[in-house]
């Protein structure tokens, strides 16, 4: 495919280590979840689980360790298992992070490693929170592409330097780790999020859209982006490196921009 | 085996759980963090200057007294400038307030009701202060001060 | 027990089922049941690109790329699918776009489109640029730009409900020359709410399955946990036959042990596959294109280092591919989460270490037998009116016995727009077919099962014996032994499921319980497989038999079609019926496939 | 109805913990505002009154208040305005945890020459 790549010679050393031998390590922690389930009881605990784990495992696979050999009620969300669909956003170490993407051994082993719901939405089990309020947020700020009318025969054009403008938070995953990091929504969660901005930010300044003031109008509301009190922690919490903040900061001043 | 109505539970059908407002508070929350910052910016000036020459020039806190306030006062720019200072930070605080009180307080009367107390403090404070500044007489009966000889 | 009424239910808010729902949301009265949040899909996981015949940056046409797929399936593809497929690829990029996909783009501003594995220009010349891309995130962004406009469309989402059973009921039918048949029909579907533990049935005119694929049979697998087939387990369990459930696609470079995949396009870009001994091993095995061989090829070079004791690491279970001789920046501008991937998994610096690598299931060629309609096949002859299945659930049977990298992406789309119309207009005409007499009865016996059950087997534990085998046997390489001790395994596991227990006796998010039922379809589907497999006499595309390491168009130049049927008895297997179905040849005839 | 989770206290970083500092400073000198303007106001009702509620200011305890106040409103000066270069600048957000830094820095080196020039004043006499 590419020629100026060299050609490397058809066989290398290896470094020793690489080709064989060498232990997997292996290390003992514990896990404590916060466990609730208001069927059984309206209080919320917290329960220790002692695990072996290997260098590789992440906080989802001592999850399913207890699930799957000490407690089959555990219950938590996951799917994909590497970042990418979003399920599993849960406070790890008191911070909103992927359990599928918290490799334990980047945690202190030498204590206890706690795991709870993200904050600010209702808990239902367990790790389950309901998201309902978090995905009413995003469609309130119309996350599709509005043109008027006029279609091209074939596609939109648009120039890659436009292309990259909203590259950012096109990778949003609606994970929720930033609006439940948010302390502003914990509050009284009326707050859009700065998920749902981010959402409204891809359109806003996706040079094909022709619904940025609509939705600019929407997130000037009381609850909008002027709730933002530039705290950070959604842009630390975002498993997808998004610049969330900035990303709030550029609609504020895009209705600022639009205002004067 | 009835047939029930029933909208899907999950969709954009729902009732919004959402209390927020339908668009009527225009440009409020706008202005109000665009006079946030402002304000901050002109208060940094403002209220280092006071604290300078009330705390730091001369003798310090130690010189304040009666005279030291009604010599400032008798020129006007230090009028000016305690006034300012005065509207500046009190409209500057009250908002911030204000926004701290509707994040911790849900409860719609409340929180209703801490505001109107936080809006009637702030107005009586802020005319108190007004009219301290301009009606203000530094020549009581047997004053010594020099700007009343 | 609630009973809701729609005129269209959609199984699955993956890529094709809401493709498919933006289509019949706005015709007809639809409802899209998902077991996931409909973002969670593992469309999302796809990276690649998605194939159409632009021809934004060179020359290119829809029958070159109908040719590509059916050479790339090894000719057992139904070639009137693939035409349609090909032809259809060009609206189904534009569609997207006008939905609001923000692809990368060329210097003018149009799609930009870039090379991938086994896509050529005038049937096999040269390499061509066919791949729409959005960076390596092209599946990410359809899932998101497929459900902003659900969003948009109002679609009605019942998230979190698990869809167990097909209603369907038989009625006797005469064909045009006077004999009889009996004719599947469908009513309608019953469904599981997580959150509640309640029963819904849902009566439609049209149901469209559209549940993804089956990657969990297996250990190492590319796939979420979530795809456990249960759109084919469901379907095969009313009857409805699975064809060419034995050509499962090995991607050759997922994450070793965990097998999260890491793109083609490493190799694309110049990376290298080296076994313990340093070598690059592919010059031994297809000494001109050499890593860049097809993917099945290439998984098989792999097992076979392994298998001849020159892996990797401390069980010598698998290689490396190496990038170290490229430049770091070359690396983070054209690979970057796949090396994010490698060092967040595994820890490894790309930049500087090889990275630990080995096969991984990733797709499921075979499926619920459709036509290019999307309607599904209860034998060779007859389609079921009202039901439809779509994406990887499916087999239009456009990828015969090997997908082409960006064809899934694509099949998606296209036989989920066609299904979606196809069953919406279906539903305009058609009348309601009477619920059964106890609509749940199937449904509460397989949950009774397991949530009565009191034995001592733990559902995790079966599923990693299944998946263990699954891998050991019936991987890359299989011959009649090994496929029959997989059998002979699987047979045990059922055994064994009936004496399970779950702990979770609670009503709420019992996913306890829904990975007990999930467990049940990856066994019905790990033994589909296996027969299969066994039946198949030849080597082709995804499927190679060591004992019959040749393809043989004399004898299996057709599909696999296999039933469940109680009376039946084949080779000491009960239960299981194997059939054939002919191949559909429109232009092309078989000719080796060589690269 | 289920609730919210409570758990363990968040364990944000520098701009979640500046945040905190900048609600509490704001109503700590807002609240002290109010005291103030009202104290300031004796000055119309006696010279005696004001002296004597001013006499207290020059209490030693009353000094080390102070200097906490002006500790709250400098850190809350600063850091006001570097959230103002978050809005702002463009590079702000990169750079706000730098610039947090940067106003404890210069909040230390402000409050120390401050420190010691009040308290021995307050003190000291001189
Ligand atoms: C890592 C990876 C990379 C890939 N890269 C590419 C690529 O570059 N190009 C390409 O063309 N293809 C690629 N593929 C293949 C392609 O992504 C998939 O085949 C395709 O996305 C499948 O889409 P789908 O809509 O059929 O299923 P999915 O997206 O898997 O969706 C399945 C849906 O069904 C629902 N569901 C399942 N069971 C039930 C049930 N019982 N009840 C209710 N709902 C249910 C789920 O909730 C989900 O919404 C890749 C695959 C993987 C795994
Ligand atoms: C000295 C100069 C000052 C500057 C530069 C400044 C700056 C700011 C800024 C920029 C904000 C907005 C923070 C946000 O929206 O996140 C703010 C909030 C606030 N300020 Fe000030 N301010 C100053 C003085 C004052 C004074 C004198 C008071 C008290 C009367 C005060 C009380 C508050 C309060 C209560 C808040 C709200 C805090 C919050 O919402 O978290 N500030 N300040
Ligand atoms: S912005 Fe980041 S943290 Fe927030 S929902 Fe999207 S991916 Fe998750
Ligand atoms: S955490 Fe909240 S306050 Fe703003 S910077 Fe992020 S939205
Ligand atoms: S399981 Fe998909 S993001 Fe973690």
């Amino acid at each position: 495919m590419s020629s100026e790549v060299p050609e490397p010679a058809s066989k290398v050393d290896l470094a020793p280590g690489i080709g064989g031998g060498g232990e997997i390590p292996q290390f003992d922690i514990t896990l404590r979840v916060r466990r609730y389930d208001p069927e059984f009881s309206e209080e919320a605990t917290w329960e220790d689980y002692a695990l072996t784990m290997y260098g590789t495992d992440r906080v989802l696979d001592a999850l399913h360790k207890v699930k799957w050999e000490i407690d089959g009620s555990l219950s938590f969300r996951r799917s994909c298992a590497h970042g990418v669909c979003g399920s599993d956003a849960m406070r790890i170490n008191g911070r909103n992070r992927l359990a599928c993407k918290t490799l334990l051994k980047d945690l202190d082993t030498s204590k206890p490693i706690t795991v709870e719901a993200i904050k600010g939405l209702p808990v239902e089990k367990d790790l389950i929170v309901d998201m309902e309020p978090f995905f009413q947020s995003y469609r309130e700020i119309m996350p599709f592409m509005i043109t008027k009318g006029h279609e091209p025969a074939a596609e939109h054009y648009q120039s890659p330097e436009d292309r990259e403008r909203y590259d950012d938070t096109t990778k949003c995953i609606l994970c929720a780790a930033c609006t439940s990091s948010c302390p502003v929504f914990w509050t009284d969660g009326q707050y859009f999020g700065p998920a749902a901005i981010v959402n409204a930010h891809r359109f806003i300044f996706d040079s094909r859209d022709e619904g940025g003031d609509m939705r600019l109008e929407i997130l000037n509301d009381k609850e909008g982006v002027w709730r933002c009190r530039t705290t950070f922690n959604c842009t630390e919490a975002c498993p997808r490196g998004i610049q969330v903040t900035k990303a709030i900061s550029e609609v504020k001043q895009a209705i600022l921009a639009r205002s004067v | 085996m009835a047939t029930t109505e029933f909208v899907a539970p999950r969709s954009g059908r729902i009732d919004p759980k959402y209390n927020r407002g339908k668009s009527k508070s225009g440009n409020f929350e706008m202005l109000a963090w665009l006079f946030m910052r402002i304000s901050g910016v002109l208060l940094v000036i403002l209220i280092f200057g006071h604290l300078f020459v009330n705390l730091l020039v001369g003798e310090g806190v130690h010189a304040i007294d009666f005279g030291f306030v009604a010599g400032k006062w008798a020129n006007p720019l230090w009028q000016f400038w305690d006034l300012a200072m005065l509207w500046l930070a009190m409209l500057h605080g009250t908002n911030g307030v204000r926004t701290i009180i509707s994040d911790y307080v849900e409860k719609d009367r409340p929180r209703f009701w801490l505001q109107l107390v936080l809006m009637l403090c702030s107005a009586a404070i802020i005319i108190l202060g007004t009219l301290v500044i301009f009606t203000f007489d530094p020549c009581i009966p047997g004053s010594t001060l020099a700007v009343c000889q | 027990m609630q009973v809701h009424k729609y005129d269209v239910v959609i199984v699955g808010a993956g890529g094709a089922g809401m493709r498919a729902a933006i289509e019949s949301g706005q015709r007809a009265h639809t409802a899209v049941l998902t077991k996931l949040y409909p973002t969670r899909s593992h469309t999302g996981a796809a990276q690649g690109g998605m194939c159409a015949a632009l021809a934004n940056v060179e020359e290119d046409n829809w029958e070159w790329h109908t040719f590509d797929t059916v050479k790339g399936g090894d000719y057992l593809v139904d070639q009137d699918a693939a035409e349609v497929m090909a032809k259809e690829a060009i609206e189904a990029v534009l569609d997207l776009e006008k939905m609001g996909l923000p692809f990368n783009r060329t210097p003018e501003g149009k799609i930009d489109q870039r090379r991938f594995g086994g896509h050529t220009r005038d049937h096999g010349k040269a390499p061509v640029r066919r791949s729409c891309y959005a960076a390596d995130r092209t599946g990410h962004m359809i899932l998101q730009t497929l459900y902003q406009n659900c969003v948009k469309h109002n679609v009605e989402f019942y998230n979190e409900y698990y869809v167990l059973d097909l209603l369907t009921v038989e009625e006797e039918a005469t064909r045009e020359d006077g004999t009889t048949y009996v004719q599947k029909r469908i009513a309608g579907v019953v469904s599981y709410d997580l959150a509640t533990g309640e029963i819904h049935v849902f009566q439609a005119k049209s149901v469209i399955l559209a549940t993804g694929g089956a990657g969990k049979v297996f250990k190492t697998t590319s796939n979420a946990h979530t795809l456990t087939g249960d759109g084919m387990g469901i379907a095969f369990r009313k009857g409805i036959p699975l064809e060419d459930m034995e050509f499962v696609q090995f991607h050759p470079t997922g994450l070793a042990g965990l097998g999260i995949l890491l793109s083609e396009a490493a190799r694309g870009e110049g990376a290298i596959l080296r076994n313990s001994e340093g070598e690059r091993f592919m010059e031994r095995y297809a000494p001109t294109i050499k890593d860049l061989a097809p993917r099945d090829i290439v998984a098989r070079s792999m097992a076979n280092e392994v298998r001849e004791g020159r892996g990797c690491g401390p069980n010598k279970d698998y290689v490396l591919l190496d990038l170290t001789h490229l430049e770091p920046a070359h690396i983070d501008a054209k690979l970057p989460d796949i090396t994010e991937f490698a060092r967040t998994y595994l820890g490894v610096e790309p930049y500087t270490e090889p990275v630990p690598v080995f096969p991984t299931a990733h797709y499921v060629m075979g499926g619920v037998p459709t036509n290019i309609k999307g309607e599904v096949f209860q034998d060779n002859e007859f389609t079921i009116p009202g039901l439809y299945a779509a994406g990887e659930v499916a087999c239009v049977s456009v990828h015969g016995s090997n997908r082409l990298g960006t064809n899934s992406l694509l099949d998606i789309n296209v036989f989920g727009k066609r299904s979606g119309i196809a069953a919406a207009e279906y539903s305009k005409t058609a009348g309601w077919v009477e619920l059964p007499e106890n609509p749940v009865a199937d449904t509460e016996a397989l949950l009774d099962v397991v949530r009565k059950g009191s034995g001592t087997e733990r559902i995790a534990a079966i599923r990693k014996e299944l998946q263990d085998t699954m891998d050991a046997n019936m991987q890359v390489f299989r011959t009649k032994d090994t496929i029959m001790k997989a059998l002979a395994d699987v047979k045990g596991f059922r055994e064994r499921y009936k004496n399970i227990s779950i702990q979770d006796k609670g009503k709420r998010f019992n996913l306890d319980l829904l990975e007990a039922v999930e467990l049940g379809f990856l066994l019905d589907l790990a033994e589909v497989m296996s027969v299969s497999a066994l039946h198949r006499h030849e080597s082709r595309g995804g499927h190679f038999r060591e004992d019959f390491p040749d393809r043989d168009d004399e004898n299996f130049m057709k599909h696999s079609m296999v039933y469940k049927d109680d009376s039946a008895e084949m080779e000491g297997i009960h239960g299981i019926r194997f059939d054939t179905k002919p191949v559909i040849f429109t232009r092309y005839q078989p000719m080796e496939r060589k690269y | 109805m289920s609730k919210t989770s409570s758990g363990t206290l968040y364990r944000g970083r520098e701009g979640m913990w500046s945040w905190v500092g900048h609600r509490v400073t704001g109503v700590v000198i807002f609240l002290f505002l109010l005291v103030h303007v009202l104290d300031t106001a004796l000055v119309r009702v006696s010279p005696g009154a004001y002296d004597a509620v001013i006499g207290t200011y020059k209490n030693p305890l009353m000094a080390v208040g102070e200097l906490g106040l002006v500790a709250a409103i400098v850190f809350h000066a600063f850091n006001g305005l570097r959230l103002v270069l978050v809005d702002f600048w463009k590079s702000g957000p990169k750079y706000q945890r730098q610039m947090l830094w940067g106003v404890l820095i210069v909040w230390a080196v402000v409050m120390i020459g401050f420190a010691i020039r009040h308290l021995s004043l307050a003190f000291g006499g001189l």
